[in-house]
């Protein structure tokens, strides 16, 4: 059972012994700035994986508008705080009022976007959420310059920074706690089971309607969170940083990290962060053109290697995770709880990105359309 | 109390102007094994779809025990007691075995534990996966599948994952059981395991099965009473043999 | 061992290097104290689509460290630039400011729009880092003591075209055509609007608007085609491109009058700007097609250095000429004034000295921004909150086809 | 009468968006997959105008749309075969890999200061106090002829049918005797060249170029195949359309014109909610 243990709390240890040596670093004063900021940005980065591999990974919804929750909460979490900072003081008061305010704004609009979700599949769901993403921004564009900063943005307080980015790890903890152990428990059981067969989930009864709501309500209450964090760490929030390519970034980070394996987008949402924020500090002003071809290329490449059907070979034969299995000795678990982050990988993503429509032939399938349903 | 476990009443469908199912009586008693057959495109499916909410029916309605179904959704009509295979297996192919009967599980009164509780770990949670995994056992024990707990779904052989969507169907506590062609694509020595295993359920659990099957030998063989559906409506109906020799039958099957 | 355990170890070793790492090459209070050059640090776009106005702001302040370096620096003491890209995205700047200042930035110019700008100001008002943004024109840009800017703030041009109209233009049909996702052109527009709207009761304009990359706009020419004089608070691509699709289409439009987003309008490659029929003028700080002038040496010492053509110059490139320029001049003011200056100055004390210059009656620039008249440099000085105090200039780019 | 002409040029913008709409819409329904790269094909086929034009107009469009053909072709050998059978997801990140790739060349190779192309000045239409540009005419007929074009060949052409074939069940359409790989590789082509007419035709309109020209047509075109049904061909035309005119309706009253994206993503919603694969596209379902 000890075996077990290990696994079930690597992600915990993980994101726990980073923050825990950051923490002794940032209180001995040895912490360069620049290391802080990236982990705040790294932090939120992973925030946002996680609970949109709970949407995209898990429930198998394609999801391309995860900023516009994160937009929600930044926006209301730095309002409410910036209204709360000054009578409360800067602390972890208003901080905690304001994530409340944040997530739950969130989590309603989650809600809202989850409503579609019932009726649409695959790529209509996916544009649908794009299309709420830039919705909200538009509407947070246009406010006006009392209630939200309109085009000039909302300034919003900044938490003392030398120990923001542990509040961000203690919300990504939180993250994890919340979404793994929903996951890992039979709701989160209900949710893979709507992934991998719809209708024979609710012909086993599964409340499908009720566990989509719930799978994007808590990931849009995270996102939110995440929103929030990020309203501390910028001095003046601006809707043009929640547009769809932002989205689109997290989802590059879920698909990079292996569709719903949380360690894997932990991983990535560090990788991926660090990568962009190391092109974009470390080019001199010439080569900074050069970052967006190199971070393009990167992306081609790795994503066509670890995909590509006629490289699998390949992969199989230097795959790193074969390689760890060769100095183990338990090569295989016995208990099928172990697997239940590693399963999921194995996917079809013909699920979640698929709806076939006949281009030309009305009369097709005709026997079996209902009259309803036209 | 109805002395039927399932009952319908001139259950029609039409799609588009084109009746599929139309004016069809069932009236099956309890712990009965019936069979609904019929040649290909008959409507038997679309009954079975009927019965357990994918499609709603444009006229007539039908009653488990006496209580209406008609318009509920497919989970409630799972929770009223009909669960379902499908003829083309649905499993839920990257979980394990045992996972996929566990979902069956999910809605048993005695495995019940919020979702707060699951977030935050309380012990109810950790009490009902202890008990789930139990019962998930001990369901997969009656078929077999007990030593292919840890195996993904999808590995299975054909025949072991027509038994384990049972499994999973039975894992509902159903009182009706609807089985789409479980002996389709099934060698002799399979189908035989899975009469065997049908006749199981109903002795251990007094369950009502109500199948679609081609296999006609398999029918004779296990079935109480049959209907047989032909372009949408009944053309016969009654104890298995005396219907199958119904001259109709025989026309609708070999032709004219 | 097991595999968890392996990554494990392998996570944790990692953070163990990233933190020795950060341990050793931690230096407390002044990370410029190694300099040997004065590091003078700045953000702007040099990719993506803002990205002509960055890479004018490189170059042209390069050229000035360039041409301060080779007539001997500060007594000196040399400069030495450097910018890193931040896409005109705010939130790549608290990641650029981390990054320069802990590379020794002393002084800093800031970033050239306003959108980082925003944040950029809170993170140099943190550590006390003086910066003059040559174009951040955001009216929040020098809310802090350390703050200064070189352009004019849009407040400030709102207000200047405000009162221009309501001087030439009354009883005429204005037309305002902005755009909404921009922080320049939404805060000259709205001071426009509030100035027009609070002392000049009997003017009022028509608004069109348009946001994002939109390049189409026959519909915002329908709503304009009316009126007499177009105002429009916009950079001049889409000026122009408003220009081009509207001519033939409007009825009766006389006058397109910008800002200093305007500037370099005539100098697009493939826009003839004989073809547009009205006048063509904008109230700015510099001419980049300036003929004569310092300013013309300016120009024709940046087109020497720069492929014109796909690096253009324009006012923000000026701009930050003179900014560079500014802060050389302020040091030497101070080195005289007997202040210490040092390479390895801390970006603290060279903002402190910085400021007390720029505040002073006595310190005036003379730069190529600004009017300027004959060979004369143009006479600039800074109020104390930071906004810049030089005349602005109506540049007709083109009359009016009679 | 000034409702009509926004109305006319609303059907111009449109006709722009559905030719970009079509490229998107072949694709997804033969490949099954999001081609997020195709807005920026029609940057490439502007550039190409930009570097031909000097010559001649004419060779500078025919130039374009070869060189599209080819950048076309060359994207999906490279970026998207090898990853045929994989997860669609990941062809989808790649497809936005090949955008930021494409942006990038482009800004190395041209600089990112925006390029006027002026192909031709065509003048302006005037009716009484009304006037329109004979471009928005010419784009307007000239994307409904190749709208309408594509459709027949589609429908009738021996090539167009093995599209159809594709689309439906890749399996048997290759049972059929149908190359599978040719097809998909014609269908980007055709994509492509769609790409580098409306490029032409978005110059005409609006005549400058940035290397992230294409990105705004390219969302707005993804949202019109979407409105259509992603995969049918008239589909990407309505959505194409009613777009445009929406676009245009929106930006024409001062006090919403702010709003114009929300308002077409709301309507875009609110078109699924009621049909839920967009307004012709077909309905599948999944046999139970």
């Amino acid at each position: 059972m000890k075996n077990i243990k290990w696994k079930h709390y690597i992600n915990y240890i993980l994101v726990g012994i980073v923050t825990l040596i950051f923490t002794i670093l940032a209180f001995c004063g040895a912490l360069e700035r620049s290391l802080q900021v990236n982990l705040e940005q790294i932090a939120i980065a992973m925030m946002l994986a996680v609970s949109l591999s709970l949407v995209v990974g898990f429930l198998g919804e394609l999801s391309i508008g995860h900023a516009g929750f994160m937009c929600v909460g930044a926006y209301l979490g730095g309002k409410i705080s910036s209204i709360l900072v000054p009578i409360l003081g800067n602390g972890l008061l208003a901080l905690a009022a304001s994530l409340l305010v944040g997530g739950l704004c969130a989590g309603i609009c989650g809600f809202i976007i989850g409503l579609p979700a019932l009726r649409l599949k695959g790529d209509y769901l996916a544009i649908t959420t794009l299309a709420f993403g830039e919705i909200v921004r538009v509407l947070f564009l246009n406010s006006s310059s009392e209630s939200f900063g309109g085009a000039l943005g909302l300034p919003t307080p900044r938490f003392d920074r030398k120990y923001l980015f542990i509040i961000c790890f203690l919300m990504v903890l939180l993250t994890l706690f919340v979404v793994q152990n929903l996951i890992r428990s039979k709701h989160g059981r209900a949710i893979t089971a709507i992934r991998d067969n719809e209708i024979a989930a609710r012909a086993t009864g599964i409340n499908v309607t009720k566990y989509k709501l719930v799978g994007f309500i808590v990931a849009a209450i995270f996102a939110g969170f995440a929103g929030v964090l990020f309203s501390y760490t910028q001095p003046n929030v601006s809707s043009i940083t929640f547009n769809y390519n932002y989205s689109i970034e997290m989802l590059v980070i879920v698909v990079l990290g292996g569709m719903g394996n949380l360690t894997g987008s932990l991983i990535a949402a560090a990788a991926v962060t660090l990568i962009n924020s190391f092109l974009q500090a470390k080019l001199p002003g010439d080569l900074a053109v050069l970052k967006d071809l190199l971070y393009a290329l990167i992306l081609i490449v790795v994503v066509v290697y670890s995909n590509s059907p006629a490289l699998k070979n390949f992969r199989d034969k230097y795959n790193l995770r074969n390689l760890f299995a060769k100095f183990s000795k338990n090569k295989h678990d016995s208990d099928d709880s172990t697997r239940w982050d590693v399963v999921p990988t194995k996917i079809k993503m013909d699920a979640i990105l698929s709806t076939d429509i006949v281009v030309n032939d009305p009369q097709a399938d005709k026997a079996d359309k209902p009259k309803g349903d036209k | 109390m109805s002395e039927f476990v399932l009952e319908t009443k001139n259950l029609g469908i039409s799609f588009g102007g084109l009746k599929a199912v139309n004016d069809v009586n069932l009236q099956i008693k309890q712990g009965e094994i019936y069979g609904l057959i019929g040649p290909n495109g008959a409507g038997k499916t679309t009954v079975f779809n009927i019965l357990t909410g994918v499609y709603q029916p444009t006229e007539g309605t039908f009653y488990l025990n006496g209580r209406e179904l008609r318009k509920l959704p497919q989970e409630k009509i799972n929770h009223a007691g009909i669960a379902r295979t499908f003829q083309n297996i649905r499993l839920f192919n990257n979980m394990t075995v045992r996972r996929n009967v566990m979902v069956g599980l999910h809605n048993r009164p005695e495995f019940k534990c919020t979702m707060l509780e699951s977030m935050l770990r309380l012990p109810r949670h950790f009490k009902c996966e202890r008990e789930m995994k139990k019962k998930a056992v001990e369901i997969l024990e009656i078929f077999g599948l007990a030593d292919e707990r840890n195996t993904l779904a999808c590995n299975l052989p054909y025949g072991k994952q027509r038994k384990l969507e049972i499994a999973r169907a039975l894992a509902t506590e159903p009182k009706l059981l609807l089985l789409d062609e479980p002996a389709a694509g099934m060698n002799p020595h399979e189908t035989e395991d899975l009469r065997q295993t049908v006749k199981l359920l109903r002795e251990k659990y007094d369950i009502t099965i109500l199948l679609i099957e081609h296999d006609l030998k398999f029918v004779s063989g296990i079935c109480d009473r049959i209907t047989v559906l032909n372009f949408g409506t009944v053309i016969a109906s009654g104890n298995t043999k005396d219907a199958l020799s119904d001259p109709e039958v025989v026309r609708a099957y070999i032709g004219k | 061992m097991k595999l968890s355990t392996k990554l494990f170890a392998l996570v944790l070793s990692i953070v163990m290097i990233l933190g020795v790492f950060s341990l050793t090459s931690c230096n407390a209070d002044n990370p410029a104290k190694d300099n040997e050059k004065i590091k003078i640090g700045l953000t702007g776009p040099l990719t993506g689509g803002a990205s002509i106005y960055g890479i004018a702001v490189k170059n042209a302040a390069k050229l000035a460290v360039d041409e301060i370096n080779k007539a001997g620096g500060l007594d000196g003491i040399l400069f030495e630039l450097e910018m890193l890209d931040d896409k005109h995205d705010a939130t790549t700047v608290e990641n650029l400011y981390a990054e320069l200042y802990e590379g020794g930035m002393q002084v800093s110019l800031g970033t050239v729009t306003t959108a980082p700008g925003l944040n950029y100001k809170s993170f140099a008002n943190e550590d006390n880092v003086f910066f003059i943004t040559p174009s951040a024109t955001g009216d929040a840009i020098p809310e802090f003591a350390n703050g200064y800017q070189m352009c004019f703030a849009d407040s400030n041009q709102g207000t200047a075209a405000a009162k221009f109209f309501n001087e030439n233009y009354q009883g005429k049909k204005i037309g305002v055509f902005y755009k909404t996702d921009d922080e320049y052109s939404v805060g000259i527009y709205n001071n426009f609007k509030k100035t027009l709207d609070a002392s000049f009761g009997d003017i009022s304009a028509t608004t069109a608007s348009f946001n994002g990359d939109a390049s189409t706009f026959d519909s915002q020419i329908q709503i304009l085609k009316d009126c007499d004089v177009v105002f429009m608070p916009i950079y001049y691509t889409p000026a122009s491109q408003f220009m081009t699709q509207a001519n033939g289409v409007e009825n009766s439009i006389k006058v397109y009058y910008g800002c200093d987003g305007f500037d370099g309008i005539d100098a697009i490659e493939g826009f003839d700007i004989a073809t547009v029929p009205q006048e063509v003028s904008y109230l700015s700080h510099f001419n980049s097609t300036a003929t004569e002038g310092p300013a013309a040496d300016f120009i024709a010492k940046y087109n020497d250095a720069y492929d014109e053509e796909k690096e253009p110059l324009n006012q923000f490139g000026a701009a930050a000429y003179d900014c560079v320029y500014a802060i050389f001049e302020a040091l030497k003011v101070a080195k005289a004034n007997g202040k210490d200056v040092a390479a390895n100055t801390s970006a603290s004390d060279l903002c402190e000295i910085l400021k007390e210059v720029f505040n002073s009656d006595s310190f005036e620039f003379r730069g190529i921004t600004g009017k300027t008249e004959g060979n004369e440099k143009s006479h600039i000085t800074w109020s104390a909150d930071g906004t810049v105090q030089k005349e602005a200039i109506k540049y007709i780019v083109k009359e009016a086809n009679s | 009468m000034e409702l009509l002409i926004t109305f006319v040029n609303g059907l111009s913008l449109g006709g722009i968006y559905a030719m970009i709409a079509l490229g998107y819409t072949m694709v997804y329904g033969i490949a099954k997959m999001l081609n997020f790269a195709h807005g920026d094909v029609i940057m490439v086929g502007g550039y190409m105008i930009l570097l031909f034009l000097p010559i001649n107009p004419i060779v500078a469009i025919i130039a374009a749309i070869i060189f599209c053909t080819v950048v076309g072709i060359v994207i999906e050998k490279v970026a998207y075969k090898p990853l045929r059978g994989a997860s669609p997801l990941a062809v989808l990140i790649t497809a936005i890999g090949v955008s930021y790739l494409l942006q990038s060349v482009a800004q190395i190779a041209f600089g990112s200061a925006s390029r006027f192309v002026v192909i031709a000045n065509l003048g302006t239409l005037k009716i009484g106090s009304l006037a329109i540009g004979y471009s928005t005419i010419i784009t307007l007929i000239c994307s409904m002829i190749v709208m309408i074009g594509l459709n027949l060949f589609v429908k009738f052409s021996k090539t167009g049918r093995a599209m159809i074939a594709v689309s439906e069940d890749k399996g048997a359409a290759q049972l059929m005797g149908i190359n599978v790989n040719n097809i998909i590789m014609i269908t980007f082509a055709i994509g492509s060249a769609l790409a580098a007419l409306a490029s032409l035709f978005f110059l005409l309109k609006a005549p400058s170029i940035t290397p992230t020209f294409g990105a705004l047509p390219g969302i707005k075109a993804f949202t019109a195949a979407v409105i259509g049904g992603i995969g049918s061909i008239p589909g990407a035309m309505v959505g194409g359309l009613l777009l445009g005119v929406i676009e245009c309706f929106a930006q024409s009253v001062p006090a919403i014109a702010p709003y114009t994206d929300a308002i077409e993503f709301s309507i875009l919603i609110i078109i699924l909610l009621v049909k839920p694969t967009g307004l012709l596209g077909k309905k599948r379902r999944e046999k139970v």
